[in-house]
């Protein structure tokens, strides 16, 4: 299977829905491997977005499949909730930042045991 | 009746600890009196002819209807006598220990009242509610007792007695709440109690008696971990000397008077009548650790030190005792049973009030540093040895009575040789080796009265003798805290009701063992029901009847 | 529609509340600022009223609707108690001055906005019936509370502690959203009910149950239990105390109100929850208490203690949900002794909580410490009687002392998990009781038994009263309550045996017929 | 008085429904023999209020002594009223009040009972007789010994004696097992108590506490003894039960011969009886017990207490008899002996005077016991009721040598006594006492220990195993006896006048004891500043004669009391003339009583009666032995003149020491009393305290540790997890998907 392939679209009509899961499975995967594995706190936050966003990407397919709405209004509120935790992470962020002038994770390791 | 006798004591204690410091002491002797008062005339209100039904009766529904909790409080022959064991020892560990308390005096009477409460409830309990919740709260009051006035390695002494009992105690708990579901769901619909959720007694046990042999004996397991750290039983006993040695001298008293009895009654009202297949099948192996556990603790007893260590594991000992003679699972032997907590607490309570005597004149407890004080006390030294030969076992006294039917139930039972025996798990050869424990008492305990009663006095250094002066002595004992060389009239007065007692008890034990014909029957009923193999199945139905009669 | 709203009532009163307080606390007036405390206490009482009239929702636990917003709404109260007037006021004072003003750090008013805002997810859960308002409804519960553990005090392990839960807190939701995918995948519908029917219906197959678990652990970080724990401690302890308290009640009952949501979905049927189910709570729940405990009796921090008790507590209450409703008789009902469990739990900690906010110490009277340290607690019964007494009630209370609050609890769990079958789970529970009495009696111990030491600074009560208040009230309760167990203890069985009709469907032996006026 | 005795028992005594109703043959006795043990407790409990309000007067000397008296009138009024001055003509049952109580059924044996009542028979009254005499004589005596200690020891001795005496009639007279019991202890505490008299002397104390020990170790078979009755015949009062051993039968009715309890019933009453009255091996205790006062050492361990194993034996001789292989017997008769012996080669070797007859004590039970295991109670019970006389009499005058002497005992120090001013009735009543247990012809002594000897032959080898070989070696004992016994007449007594006085001299004149007879502080003060000064003064306390020490001689309770007994040991020689056909009055109060044994003859049936009569060398040993023992008596006292008075010249040195070379180490081993002690020290005290520290240890380091690594372990697993806690973000983040796949792999392993 090669790019040609896949750029003429026809695998996407052909793309099941373990495809799809398996698409937002790995996603889900990244996400979780970059949030445990990066130190930037932005970097982290973005990869539990992808997290969030590997979720809905199963709902979208599991509605396909299921031929019912409720996976995509589902993403759509994941979206929404997406977007004010982003909000709140930026302004976190920011707070942070401004505390310590670091955006790495590991610096906030006073509270242990 | 029976909630008025409880209230007092908390009520008592509010009152001490809300009044002025200096008025503690008075309060809290008031409070007492009044509580023993109330157990004498709950004695005198018992109809002791009808001692084997639960009388005085009072339940009190926490709430009604389907999952309320129903408390109820009643008493038969056995739990008064214990309570009037309680009610006694009340008034003389509050007035033993008006001059050993000087610091936080408020604190600690208000406890030791608000301790009686719990002790009188468990005895009074008549459902499973009531029962856990005096029996554990009966921690509190002794864990801040030990912790607050007790002596130098008091607080590790106060842990370990609160985590190991309660450790023991929660088991207990899964236990009880098994036989609550067993009697709401698993018994036949005919049965007692199906679908009902109660706590009460008297229906749980004649429910849990229908559960399989395997069931019963979890359930035991469950129940001993509690009772017999209670209790407490060889092997779970280490906690005790060390508790005692580090309490002050009226904890130390009500711990060994009445406190350990709430294992032993436990033992006696819920596992006897609870799960009775399972106690026929497992007492001899209860009866191989009471054995052992005499010897076992009487011989530590020997090699002590600190004589109010040595007191303690002659509890251990002596309650040995006390577990034989029940799990001979017949009518002498659970008399002798009940008799021995009595006796117990008399004159183990009594041989503490006494060392506690010394410890508030010496401030040591040590084997090695006193002696012969009968020279320098004789009153004391009385006391001292009429209540180690109580301890010991003499006839005349209270503490030959238990024992002996202790041993001889354990004797008779199963010695189906003879006319005199009965049917039973244990047998001549318990009762014969549990005997030798008497040996092992006498040495252990003439061991101790030989060495700080009698030969030549020794006291610690700054004391008496290295004073060189009599008189010099009392000024310097007034200086500790106004206390005569000799005893006081304030402690002859503490001890000589226990002394008595000791004696009618000794000489006129009829008036205790009568009341208990009928309730120990009552109690053994379920145990014979399973035991007789003759004929088992009349027996069980016989059993049943009695459940679906409910 | 107008009936159906009324299940709403109290998060619509809460809502409103909100409201408002968001507009008074942005007025320039100090004393309208002030008022916001007072607003959001009328907010909370009129839920709390409104959700003692709460009708017979819908779904999978619709009896559970009065019972459960009441005691969100009580307790919420009981918190807010605590909390009033409490966040952050040193940075209160330099703004006051006109020294500082930093946007994120919201004064008063978004505070209690936020509050609400958190409170009215808990409440939310109970009704949800459906996975898009469960995942809204949680979500709702924690992204307030983020930012209440920041703005809670100007110091930097506060912030620590938000940016630490915020993140696991980020990957926790992720993860039971992933759940909450495959579940809807597997059933084809996100209706809790439609999904519990399907299940019924056509078994539960691979996908559905990987969805299940992973609901289930996503879940587990909102009620602190293993492997979702980690935070707790540290946020707990960053956190300001009054927030601590807040966070060891408001998130762990959503979350265990979502927890018995998902798991009605499989019933508990004859013979219990399916096996995976089982396995995956059974497994939790020994490693929550478990773990809970014995890293609790190592700390010296009483905030600490509390929050790894926190964690042990939640274990406890799995016991309840591994038991389920049983046949509905109120002593195997696991499902109502979880949310008796969390009335109880509820009480006492704020009780336990709010008695470390009562004493303040240090130079700055406005950025006082609060009581931490095991030392910190030396002679408090004797200090501050009324303080240190609901401390130790509230304690006793937490460790199951018979004739407390807590051990009627505590009583529920076991013997729903006996009738449940769950032996050996009882027997871990009973084991860890004695584990968690190890450190809950050193408290006890400090407060108790120690003097004070002379050195130390020792404090002076707080000006709020409000948390002296909340410390004895809950103090009494735990003392009070349990007089009227047997009525809280119906109407938790009330509250989850209605539905267990729809749920749990066919069980032999019948069932204890829902009154109609259930839930009242 | 009357009136008394009229009320207290009827007010003690309400009879419940349902107690035990006497036997048919068992009628009831006068309710007012109560009174016998009842005075001397009233006695004890008056002293108990003359030390509380620390009389300083002989009040309670004078208490007792009446209460005892009358206790002793109250005896002999039971006696005649009975039927005495013989024996009574059956037994019945005073019922007191009911002590133990305890009914779990209706049927036979479902019902412990044991009731504070009296058995009235004349084994009974028998001992009673002479125990209250002798209490009574003996409490007179103590009044003056004990004179020194006037005030808080005084009171505490005559309370003690006199609830020995209460303790030792509810032994004798109890109607059941448990009141014997209760007896049997009692007389064990008032023995711990008065040998610990001196408390604060270690060796007081520590042979008091030999002395209650080793008496438990006794206990102990008979409490087994007592439940093994209980449970096979159903009850433990004597009436019914000795109705049932007539018959043969246990509580159900089967035969008991051939059982296994007709063989073990009697094995643990022996222990018992060996225990009380020091058999071997648990003599042990009755020589240290020699720390107590004389007059303790008179009453309670020569007279009275260590004869009460051999009432209990006689008491129970019929279960003894059940046993048609008569092993318990064998066993008695044999151990008899040999303590016999034992006891008489050690006393040979000892210079304590007291000590010397305590041995002779243990030695002379030996004789008793044996004389039970041969079948002759009468012999047994003659023999002990002579012994309780001509023994007191003789502690009584080695008393009054020790009270004369600052408690000078040892045979070296001492010579000529009898003949110093005012020592004359001393000298005469030992002279008395010293012939009687020599066995000089006539005596009372004589003819009692030939009564045991002639019954060792004429008991058959076939009934009780080598009965003979007993009588050889209680034979050889009495020539033994004779010796010892005149070794310390020769040397004490008799021969030139010369003295040491004891340690006790120098300091409080006549002191024996340092008693707490002052209030605390003021005397001890004084005593204890004497005492250092005698230590000082006198190291050793070994100091010539005449340093301003007077012997203190007798006063007139002392002589007359000895004079009495004296004369007394002499004419219990002539009960054996009356009731000629029961060998004596004894005899005739013995064979009216369940220790009857009706001979051979009636026990094992004609046929073997006399052809397995036994001979002593061919002769009939009743009238042999009248000779044999005479001869041996008196050639043990020649040689004891020999070696001991001829060309006598000192107190120190005897002809008698010329021969110790000859004998090697054996006179010092008997002297070490063959080292039984230490055997026992090495044998049983050692690793039974070596034992008690191992428990010890395991219980500290297992019992206990493995409670405290209960205990350790959640701190452990705490510690254990800690690092988990670091505080870094990721590494939480890699917990919670580390758990997430853990969780995930463990449901997947178990579905």
């Amino acid at each position: 299977m090669d790019l040609a392939t896949l750029a003429q679209g026809g695998l996407l009509h052909q793309a099941t829905l373990t495809h799809y899961l398996f698409v937002s499975a790995a996603m889900f995967a990244i996400g979780m491997i970059g949030f445990l594995t990066r130190r930037n706190l932005i970097i982290m936050f973005l990869c539990t977005e992808l997290m969030f966003q590997a979720a809905g990407l199963a709902f979208i397919a599991f509605g396909r499949h299921h031929l019912n709405f409720s996976g995509d209004v589902f993403v759509i509120f994941v979206l929404t909730i997406a977007a004010a935790e982003a909000a709140l992470a930026l302004a976190l962020v920011v707070y942070l930042f401004r505390r310590k002038e670091t955006l790495d994770a590991s610096e906030w390791a006073e509270l242990r045991g | 009746m029976l909630l008025a006798t409880l209230l007092i004591p908390v009520v008592a204690a509010l009152a001490v600890a809300a009044a002025p410091a200096d008025q503690a002491r008075r309060i809290a002797g008031a409070g007492s009196l009044a509580f023993f008062g109330a157990t004498l005339i709950l004695g005198a209100m018992f109809d002791w002819s009808r001692s084997a039904e639960f009388q005085m009766a009072s339940w009190f529904a926490l709430s009604a209807g389907e999952g309320g909790v129903t408390v109820g409080l009643a008493v038969d022959g056995v739990s008064t006598m214990l309570i009037l064991l309680t009610g006694l020892l009340a008034p003389l560990c509050v007035f033993g220990s008006f001059t050993a308390v000087s610091d936080r005096p408020r604190t600690f009477f208000a406890w030791l009242i608000a301790l009686q409460a719990p002790m009188a409830g468990v005895f009074m309990a008549r459902d499973i509610i009531t029962f856990y919740f005096c029996f554990e709260f009966t921690l509190i009051p002794m864990f801040v007792l030990i912790a607050l006035f007790g002596s130098s390695n008091r607080r590790a002494a106060s842990v370990k007695f609160f985590l190991y009992t309660f450790t023991g105690s929660m088991m207990t708990l899964a236990g009880l709440v098994y036989i609550v579901w067993f009697n709401a769901t698993r018994l036949a619909p005919d049965g007692a109690g199906a679908g009902a959720w109660t706590f009460a007694i008297d229906t749980l046990m004649r429910a849990s008696r229908s559960m399989s042999g395997s069931e019963q004996a979890w359930v035991l397991l469950a129940m001993m971990a509690g009772f017999a750290v209670k209790t407490p039983l060889f092997p779970v006993h280490t906690w005790l000397p060390l508790a005692h040695t580090e309490a002050p001298t009226a904890g130390s008293v009500v711990l060994a008077g009445v406190l350990l009895k709430l294992g032993t009654y436990g033992l006696y009202r819920f596992v006897l009548p609870f799960v009775p297949e399972a106690v026929v099948a497992w007492a001899p192996l209860i009866g191989v650790i009471c054995v052992i556990g005499i010897l076992y603790a009487g011989l530590i007893c020997w090699v002590q030190r600190d004589v109010k260590k040595l007191v303690a594991y002659s509890s251990v000992s002596h309650l040995g005792f006390c577990v034989l003679g029940l799990f001979a699972l017949n009518a002498v032997g659970s008399a002798g049973s009940v008799l021995y907590m009595i006796n117990h607490g008399l004159s183990t309570g009594a041989l503490f009030f006494c060392i506690g005597m010394i410890y508030e004149r010496y401030h040591t407890r040590s084997m090695q540093e006193l002696g012969g004080l009968a020279a320098r006390m004789p009153v004391w030294a009385f006391f001292m040895v009429f209540f180690t030969l109580s301890s010991v076992g003499l006839p005349g006294l209270n503490g030959f009575i238990g024992e002996i039917m202790c041993l001889m139930g354990a004797f008779q039972s199963g010695a189906t040789w003879g006319v005199g025996g009965t049917s039973g798990p244990l047998g001549p050869w318990f009762g014969g080796v549990a005997a030798t424990g008497m040996i092992v008492s006498a040495i252990y305990l003439l061991y101790m009265v030989g060495k700080v009663v009698f030969g030549p006095l020794k006291e610690p250094h700054g004391h008496g003798g290295a004073h060189g002066h009599g008189h010099g002595h009392a000024k310097d004992a007034g200086a500790h805290g106004a206390l005569p060389v000799d005893l006081s009239k304030r402690e002859i007065a503490v001890l000589t009701p226990l002394a008595a007692l000791c004696l009618v008890l000794g000489l006129y034990p009829v008036i205790a063992l009568r009341p208990l014909e009928a309730p120990v029957a009552a109690n053994l009923a379920a145990v014979e029901a399973v035991r007789s193999v003759v004929a088992p199945a009349e027996a069980l139905a016989g059993v049943e009847a009695e459940g679906a009669g409910r | 529609m107008t009936e159906k709203l009324a299940i709403l009532h109290p998060e619509i009163a809460l809502f409103i509340t909100t409201c408002v307080v968001m507009i008074v606390g942005l007025s320039r007036s100090v004393g309208a600022r002030r008022a916001s405390a007072w607003i959001t206490a009328a907010g909370t009482l009129t839920a709390l009223g409104l959700a003692l009239r709460s009708p017979e929702g819908f779904g999978l636990l619709p009896g559970m609707l009065a019972y459960a917003k009441a005691m969100i709404a009580g307790v919420g109260f009981l918190l807010l108690l605590v909390m009033a007037g409490a966040v952050d006021r040193g940075y209160e004072a330099r703004l006051l001055r006109g020294e500082t003003f930093d946007p994120i750090r919201a004064t008063r008013g978004e505070f209690y906005a936020f509050f609400l805002f958190s409170l009215m997810g808990v409440m939310l859960c109970a009704g949800a019936d459906d996975l898009i308002w469960l995942f809204l409804a949680l979500e709702l519960v924690s992204l307030p509370t983020y930012i209440m553990v920041a703005i809670s005090s100007s110091r930097l392990r506060a912030q620590e502690a938000a940016v630490k839960y915020f993140f696991l807190g980020a990957m926790g939701a992720a993860t039971f959203l992933y759940g909450f995918a495959l579940l809807y995948g597997a059933a084809g519908t996100t209706s809790l009910s439609g999904i519990a029917t399907t299940f019924a219906a056509s078994g539960i197959g691979p996908l559905a149950y990987a969805g299940l678990i992973l609901s289930i652990l996503g879940v587990c970080f909102k009620i602190a239990a293993v492997p979702m724990h980690f935070y707790t401690a540290d946020v707990y302890e960053g956190a300001a105390t009054p927030v601590s308290a807040y966070l060891a009640f408001a998130p762990k009952t959503a979350g265990f109100l979502a927890l018995m949501l998902i798991v009605s979905t499989v019933g508990w049927h004859d013979g219990g929850l399916p096996e995976p189910v089982r396995v995956t709570l059974w497994v939790i729940a020994a490693l929550t208490m478990t773990v809970g405990n014995v890293l609790a009796t190592l700390q010296t921090s009483v905030k600490r203690i509390l929050a790894y008790s926190s964690v042990a507590h939640s274990g406890y209450m799995l016991v309840g949900l591994i038991a389920g409703p049983g046949d509905g008789g109120v002593f195997q009902n696991g499902l109502a002794a979880i949310l008796f469990y969390l009335l109880c739990y509820g009480v006492m900690n704020v009780g336990a909580f709010a008695a470390l906010t009562c004493i303040e110490r240090g130079q700055n009277p406005d950025d006082p410490n609060d009581l931490e340290t095991l030392d910190d607690l030396k002679g408090l019964c004797a200090t501050r009687p009324l303080v240190g007494w609901a401390m130790v009630l509230s304690v006793l209370s937490l460790l199951g002392m018979p004739v407390l609050l807590g051990f009627f609890a505590k009583l529920l769990l076991f013997s729903s998990g006996i009738a449940a079958g769950e032996i050996v789970l009882v027997v871990v529970l009973g084991l860890n009781s004695a584990i968690a009495a190890f450190y809950y009696l050193r408290i006890i111990s400090s407060a108790m038994f120690e003097t004070p030491d002379a050195r130390r600074d020792g404090g002076r009560l707080t000006p709020m009263r409000g948390r002296v208040l909340a410390c004895v009230v809950s103090g009494a309760a735990v003392l009070v309550l349990p007089l009227l167990f047997g009525p809280l203890q119906r109407a938790s069985s009330r509250a989850v045996s209605t539905g267990q009709s729809a749920a749990i469907g066919e069980r032999p032996g019948g069932t204890q017929a829902a009154s109609p006026e259930a839930g009242r | 008085m009357d009136a008394i005795a009229t009320i207290l028992p009827t007010f003690l005594a309400a009879e419940p429904a349902g107690a035990h109703a006497p036997g048919a043959q068992v009628g009831s006795g006068p309710p007012w023999a109560i009174l016998i043990p009842l005075l001397p407790l009233l006695a004890s409990a008056l002293c108990g209020v003359c030390a509380m309000l620390r009389v300083k007067s002989k009040a309670p000397a004078f208490i007792v002594v009446a209460m005892l008296g009358a206790s002793f009138l109250a005896t002999a009024a039971v006696w005649l009223q009975g039927g005495g001055p013989g024996p009574m003509a059956g037994a019945s049952v005073a019922h007191g009040w009911d002590w133990i109580q305890f009914a779990w059924g209706d049927g036979p044996g479902q019902a412990l009972i044991a009731n504070f009542s009296l058995y009235l028979d004349s084994l009974t009254l028998l001992w009673m007789l002479f125990v209250t005499g002798l209490a009574t004589l003996i409490a007179l005596y103590a009044s003056e010994y004990m004179s020194h200690d006037v005030g808080q020891g005084y009171n505490r001795f005559f309370a003690y004696f006199a609830l020995f005496v209460f303790a030792m009639s509810c032994l004798v007279m109890g109607d059941n097992l448990l009141m014997l019991f209760l007896g049997w202890e009692g007389v064990g505490l008032c023995s711990y108590l008065l040998i610990g008299y001196f408390y604060k002397k270690p060796s007081a104390v520590a042979a008091a506490k030999k002395a209650f020990i080793v008496n438990r170790i006794g206990d102990l078979g008979l409490v087994l003894g007592v439940f093994t009755t209980f449970v096979t015949f159903g009850t433990i009062e004597y009436a019914p039960l000795f109705e049932m051993v007539g018959a043969g039968v246990d509580g159900s009715g089967h035969a008991l011969h051939g059982s296994w309890q007709a063989t073990w019933i009697p094995i643990f009453f022996m222990i018992g009886a060996f225990g009380k009255s020091a058999q071997l091996p648990l003599y042990v205790w009755l020589p240290d017990a020699m720390e107590g006062p004389t007059p303790v050492s008179a009453l309670i361990h020569a007279a009275t207490m260590v004869t009460a194993g051999v009432y209990l034996i006689a008491r129970m001789y019929p279960i003894f008899l059940l046993d048609d292989a008569h092993t318990a017997l064998t066993i008695v008769a044999w151990t008899g002996a040999l303590t016999a012996l034992l006891a008489a080669t050690i006393g040979m070797a000892q210079f304590d005077i007291k000590r010397i007859m305590a041995y002779s004590t243990v030695s002379q039970l030996g004789y008793m016991f044996a004389g039970l295991g041969v079948l002759t109670t009468t012999g047994a019970a003659f023999h002990v009721f002579t012994h309780a006389f001509f023994k007191a009499t003789l502690f009584l005058c080695c008393g009054a040598v020790m009270h004369g002497f600052a408690g000078q005992l040892d045979l070296r120090k001492l010579s000529g006594v009898a003949f110093m001013k005012g020592w004359g009735v001393v000298g005469v009543a030992m002279l008395v006492g010293c012939l009687n247990l020599a066995g000089f012809p006539f005596t009372a002594g004589y003819f009692s220990k030939d009564m045991i000897l002639a019954e060792t032959f004429v008991t058959p080898g076939s009934v009780i195993g080598g009965a003979s070989m007993v009588g050889w070696i209680l034979l050889l004992t009495a020539g033994l006896t004779a010796y010892y016994t005149f070794r310390v007449f020769f040397r004490v007594f008799v021969g030139p006048q010369m003295y040491e006085p004891g340690e006790e001299h120098g300091h409080a004149p006549h002191r024996h004891d340092h008693g707490p007879g002052h209030p605390p502080g003021h005397g001890e003060h004084d005593l204890a500043d004497a005492r250092d000064q005698a230590q000082k003064d006198e190291p050793g306390g070994a100091h010539p004669h005449g340093h301003d020490f007077h012997p203190h001689a007798p006063g007139l309770a002392i002589n007359a009391v000895l004079a009495i007994l004296a004369v007394a040991s002499v004419l219990a020689a002539l009960t054996y003339f009356i009731h000629k056909p029961d060998h004596g009055w004894v005899g005739a109060m013995v064979h009216h009583s369940t220790a009857h044994f009706g001979g051979l003859d009636a026990h094992h049936g004609d046929e073997a009666a006399h052809a397995s009569h036994g001979s002593f060398l061919g002769l009939d040993p009743h009238k042999a032995m009248y000779y044999v023992s005479a001869v041996i008596g008196m050639v043990g006292i020649f040689v004891a003149w020999l070696l001991h008075y001829r060309g006598r010249t000192g107190a120190a040195v005897a002809p008698a020491d010329r021969l110790l070379g000859a004998l090697g180490p054996i006179p010092r081993w008997a002297q070490q009393k063959w080292f039984v002690d230490e055997l026992y020290d090495f044998v049983i005290v050692k690793p039974l305290w070596a034992l008690s520290n191992v428990f010890h240890v395991i219980d500290k380091l297992i019992v206990d540790g493995l409670v405290n690594l209960a205990g350790l372990t959640p701190r452990g697993l705490g510690a254990g997890l800690r690092p988990s806690q670091n505080g870094l973000l990721h590494s939480y983040a890699a917990g919670m998907a580390g758990g997430i796949v853990f969780i995930l792999l463990v449901v997947w392993a178990v579905s």
